[in-house]
């Protein structure tokens, strides 16, 4: 049962990040918006890992552990994203 | 005293997710600060009264992680703060 | 089921402000707040593994870049181009409540017993001497994917600085944080670190067997080591020493090389010897552990910045 | 030592002299690469000589761990002839670029220098693991080694345009890959692992592996910028120095590609309709015509090379309605075989063809395409380069682009779809028009040309263009390398 | 003895949460920020300590014990840290907008 909540919590969410990345225009609410995206990603991955109890397990490990690879993966690439913002802010400062 | 440890929790559960109206109201960035402080030491109760209740391993782990972390984010918060320029450099 | 349902409203009720807010600082707190309420949902979710890496990544350290990001662009963020007109957004967001629904009706209509390798999992555990699944798939049956994820941190701290002006090069990263007089942060910053590395040492250790591993211990590392740095009594190295490249490096050359010697001794690459599996597993989280530590630390800091002594 | 090894060390080899590489410092780096490349390319062509001699992939499970469980190398001819490929480019590129990027002993390390080495290396690598790997979440990775080091090569000249260039790209690819693991979670959710072979044999025609599949080919069109999805692409490829550029569009586009074909006729063979793969070439006959035309119209010559690389690759498209329609045919092997080259040739030749421009931009300071009269004349084996790369690109007889062209024309034709053939054909009069427009101004004389001092490394772009050509001397034989371990024929 | 130390878990659980309660609403209905302040401190110190306090005996070894204790004074200390500076930020009337 918590699986298809927290399931269609990710889809809300990869919806809401959506919105946010595609309308939005400051850089950092960007930023922010790909998060959440990112977040709803896993969220359906993780109601997956949790659809996947089996054999004394609460949830299935393989889904779970790719999450944790993942949200390493996506906070290297939010540093990125974030670091280029600020370059080119203060490359726009001095014209 | 399992169903007991786990109503408590979610009584904490519910009163924390309360504060969070202060966290979208504002208006200061205290107030916002201080309602995410709030989420967090709440969060702490949660955890360690659900690894009271059932056992299941790493809870309490986590509740350790969340208030070394939450320290950490509150002065993020507040060292983040707009206009915060702290003292000038010595 | 209560507990779900208060989660999963107060997590949407920070999540459509984050996007619609007017300012970024504000945004930002509501994404810290939003991160601690994930963490909930893992526990819920029986990810507690998870639950840690996202209390300590998600609200942690995302929080202080994100905030630090958010000051400095405090003055004007850069627009990049003309805000979309009104029927534009509303057809984009029909477009994307559309794609929700489609993606909620998918995961509703996923198949019932659903597919699973939790099995095949404790079926072949014991051959890696690990107690906890989750570290069993990490550095056993995916140990590709945790090596290559591994060298993507060494990439990225790689690509970040080579994001500096030319004329910080060689530097220390990030930009100078204003020097805290009043004791309490200075306290905090004093007393902090030393219980956090306890803690991290304490978290890989039993996440051989219990959730935890190398990167919650990591992150949590890292996080104590940016708060002398925060409180602005401490200052990071310059990037050219070759020690913080070395210790950088350090953990994806262990991999790469305990899984060589898979290769030579057991025929396979990442095979790890019968009998010292735990052993080797271990090995290589320590250095990883390390090497993540430094590299999530250095991407949390950015590259050197020019204003540094302006 | 086992066949099964080459593939770690293609994949492995390069990623372990990225991270190594930032210990070592720019000098060092410069001296492992340079290292590294003829090794990498005898790994390559051992793989090839491997492939074809057992006219099977080479296999290797990993721990082993067999799949579903564990993940596994798998090297088809596909992979085998990227391999040599990339191995060939980016050792030309990495020789190419000592000039620009190289320290001299004793000088202190440079930004650029610094980031430049480690970052071929990465792209290296993360080819090679895209064509290795037969796993959707170690796609994932691949993807995001692919996109991490291809935003800072886009961005290394430092200046403004070129960050604004590097920040667009970079949420091209993130919402691409974001897309991407939204389809993989779906996809384990509907059949419990994430091997392609493993999954052609559990997924059917459900709704969460069709959404699985639509948002997996979304995210991946992204990254490989088929039109519309191009945008990012011209600002990002021409602004980057001209080695970097050389393999972001050799290399780096075609890595999702790769991925791409490994869902569609490996995970997915036969489920996704007709339709689907109609609309997919459309999209590439668009990306032909349109493309063309806005080289065509381009001032700069950086930016008529990028916008021919966004018309080349439609190409790559045009492949997916002929063996989708035709399976198992031999019109369908004759389109596979000619997309897979067309990929290869377009490689070689955009390669060539950018280090060439790069060498013109440079001696003449700028690339305004009517100001380069005279380059022929100070230039002449740039101009030679960018001549023969564009005869591949057009398809003339009898270069590689030729024959890649060639064949997908007779299984259009074949496949009684006229309208790709068209598209072809008017695709190669376009070409024609903007590289003859490119030559016919530099064969003019202009004011002033300085002494021809050779340009270093143009020899480099010369023998790069001049494999492209050659490649359509390839007796036929030596194409059905592609065709080994074709996965839409069953694993 | 077990009925004794699970009516003392009762007790000192239901003190916790009453604080907690306190806390929040003090947080949702004081006027000031200054104010709100004193009721989450209230919060923080006294909820999470009594909270801990009724769990202690139910710990299974020392390192628990330790744990529990270890994260309460975790939360006092950073709360005494972040105390001053919420302060001074709310003297300053910084607003997020």
């Amino acid at each position: 049962m918590s699986a298809a909540i927290y399931g269609l919590l990710g889809a809300a969410l990869v919806g809401i990040g959506l919105f946010g990345l595609l309308v939005r225009r400051d850089a950092l609410l960007r930023i922010l918006a790909f998060n959440l995206l990112g977040g709803g990603v896993f969220l359906v991955f993780g109601a997956v890992a949790r659809r996947g109890a089996g054999a004394g397990l609460a949830a299935d490990p393989v889904p779970q552990a790719i999450i944790l690879t993942g949200i390493v993966v996506a906070f290297a690439a939010t540093t990125l994203a974030v670091a280029l913002v600020l370059r080119l802010a203060a490359a726009k400062d001095r014209g | 005293m399992t169903e007991i440890l786990l109503g408590a929790a979610l009584l904490v559960l519910a009163t924390v997710m309360t504060g969070l109206a202060r966290v979208l109201r504002g208006p200061g960035i205290a107030d916002r600060v201080m309602a995410a402080q709030l989420l967090g030491t709440g969060g702490i109760a949660v955890l360690l009264l659900l690894d009271a209740a059932t056992g299941t391993p790493g809870l309490a782990d986590a509740a350790l992680t969340l208030a070394l972390l939450a320290a950490f984010a509150t002065v993020a918060l507040v060292r983040g703060a707009p206009d915060d320029g702290g003292d000038p450099p010595a | 089921m209560i507990a779900d349902l208060l989660i999963v409203a107060a997590i949407v009720a920070l999540a459509l402000p984050v996007v619609l807010g007017r300012s970024a600082f504000t945004s930002v707190a509501l994404f810290v707040a939003y991160g601690l309420l994930l963490a909930f949902a893992w526990v819920r979710l029986d990810a507690v593994d998870v639950a840690l890496t996202e209390a300590a990544i998600g609200a942690g350290l995302s929080g202080v870049l994100l905030l630090g990001a958010a000051r400095r662009l405090a003055g004007g963020p850069p627009v990049e181009d003309a805000p979309p007109g009104k029927a534009q957004v509303a057809l984009i967001g029909v477009g994307c409540a559309g794609l929700a629904v489609a993606l909620g009706a998918a995961i509703l209509a996923l198949p019932d017993p659903a597919p699973s390798l939790a099995g095949p999992v404790m079926a072949n555990i014991a051959a890696l001497e690990v107690g906890n699944p989750v570290t069993a798939v990490l550095m056993g049956f995916r140990g590709l994917d945790t090596l290559l994820e591994a060298a993507v941190l060494v990439l990225a701290v790689v690509a970040l600085w080579a994001l500096a002006p030319d004329a910080a090069w060689g530097g220390a990263p990030g930009w100078r944080q204003p020097r805290a007089a009043d004791g309490p942060l200075a306290l905090l910053a004093r007393v902090l670190p030393p219980i956090g590395v306890v803690v991290a040492v304490h978290i890989l250790w039993v996440g051989a067997d219990a959730p935890g591993g190398k990167f919650q211990a990591a992150a949590i590392l890292t996080a104590m080591w940016l708060l002398p740095w925060m409180a602005g009594i401490a200052a990071p190295p310059p990037i050219s020493r070759a020690w913080l490249r070395i210790l950088v490096a350090a953990g994806p050359v262990a991999f790469i090389l305990a899984g060589f010697a898979g290769s030579a001794l057991q025929g396979a690459f990442l095979a790890y010897p019968q009998g010292y599996a735990k052993a080797v597993i271990i090995a290589v989280e320590v250095v990883l552990t390390a090497s993540i530590a430094v590299a999530l630390a250095l991407l949390v800091l950015g590259p050197p910045a020019e204003d540094r002594d302006a | 030592m086992s066949a099964g090894m080459l593939p770690v060390l293609a994949v492995m080899l390069p990623a372990l002299g990225m991270v190594v590489s930032l210990p070592l410092g720019a000098r060092g780096a410069e001296r492992l690469t340079l290292a590294l490349a003829p090794l990498g390319l005898a790994v390559a062509v051992a793989i090839a000589v491997v492939v074809y001699g057992d006219s099977a992939p080479i296999r290797h499970d990993l721990g082993h761990w067999a799949p579903p469980l564990g993940l596994a190398f798998r090297v088809d001819g596909l992979s085998a002839a990227m391999m040599v490929t990339a191995a060939v480019v980016i050792g030309a590129t990495a020789f190419f670029a000592r000039g620009q990027f190289g320290t001299a002993q004793g000088t202190a390390e440079t930004r650029r220098a610094f980031a430049f080495w480690p970052l071929l290396l990465a792209i290296w690598g993360a080819t090679n693991l895209t064509l290795a790997a037969n796993d959707l979440f170690t796609f994932y990775v691949a993807l995001e080694l692919l996109t991490f080091a291809a935003m800072p090569m886009v961005a290394l000249d430092g200046k403004r345009e070129t960050l604004e260039a590097a920040l667009r790209y970079l949420m091209f690819a993130l919402l691409g890959s974001v897309l991407y693991l939204l389809g993989v979670a779906l996809m384990y959710g509907a059949a419990g692992t994430l091997d392609v072979v493993v999954l052609a044999s559990r997924v059917g025609g459900s709704y969460p592996v069709l959404l699985a599949a639509a948002l997996m080919t979304a995210g991946l069109l992204a990254k490989t910028a088929l039109l519309p999805l191009h945008l990012w692409l011209p600002p990002a490829h021409a602004g980057a120095p001209a080695a970097a550029s050389a393999v972001l569009s050799a290399l780096v586009v075609k890595g999702s590609f790769v991925i791409l074909l490994r869902l569609w006729f490996g995970v997915l063979p036969g489920i996704p309709g007709p339709m689907a793969a109609q609309i997919l070439a459309g999209l590439g006959a668009a990306a032909i015509l349109l493309g063309s035309v806005a080289a065509l119209a381009q001032e700069r010559l950086k930016l008529l090379v990028a916008y021919s690389t966004v018309a080349q690759i439609g190409y790559l498209f045009l492949m997916f309605p002929l063996i989708a329609s035709m399976p198992g045919t031999e019109t369908a092997a004759k389109a596979w075989t000619g997309g897979v080259v067309q990929a290869v040739a377009h490689a070689f030749a955009k390669a060539a063809m950018f280090l060439a421009v790069g060498l013109m931009a440079a001696r003449l300071g700028h690339d305004r395409i009517r100001d380069i009269a005279g380059a022929g004349r100070a230039l002449p084996v740039p101009m030679i380069t960018f001549g023969l790369a564009g005869l591949t690109l057009m398809g003339v007889p009898p270069s590689g682009g030729f024959a890649a062209k060639w064949l997908l024309l007779a299984a259009a034709i074949e496949a009684g779809q006229w309208w790709w053939a068209l598209v072809i054909l008017c695709g190669g009069l376009l070409t024609g028009g903007y590289v003859y427009r490119v030559v016919s101004v530099g064969l003019r004389t202009g004011e002033a040309p300085q002494p021809a001092r050779g340009a270093e490394g143009q020899g480099i772009a010369l023998v790069l263009a001049i494999v492209s050509v050659l490649l359509g001397f390839l007796p036929l034989g030596a194409f059905g390398l592609v065709q080994i371990g074709r996965l839409d024929l069953g694993p | 003895m077990t009925l004794l130390v699970d009516v003392f878990t009762v007790l000192a659980v239901a003190a916790g949460i009453v604080f907690f309660i306190a806390g929040t609403a003090g947080l949702i209905r004081f006027p000031d920020t200054s104010s709100r302040l004193h009721a989450l401190t209230k919060a923080d110190h006294l909820g999470l300590g009594l909270v801990v306090l009724g769990l202690l005996p139910r710990a299974e070894s020392l390192g628990g014990v330790l744990r529990l204790l270890a994260i309460w004074g975790l939360v006092l200390v950073s709360s005494a840290a972040a105390g001053p500076m919420l302060a001074r930020l709310a003297r300053r009337g910084a607003r997020g907008g």
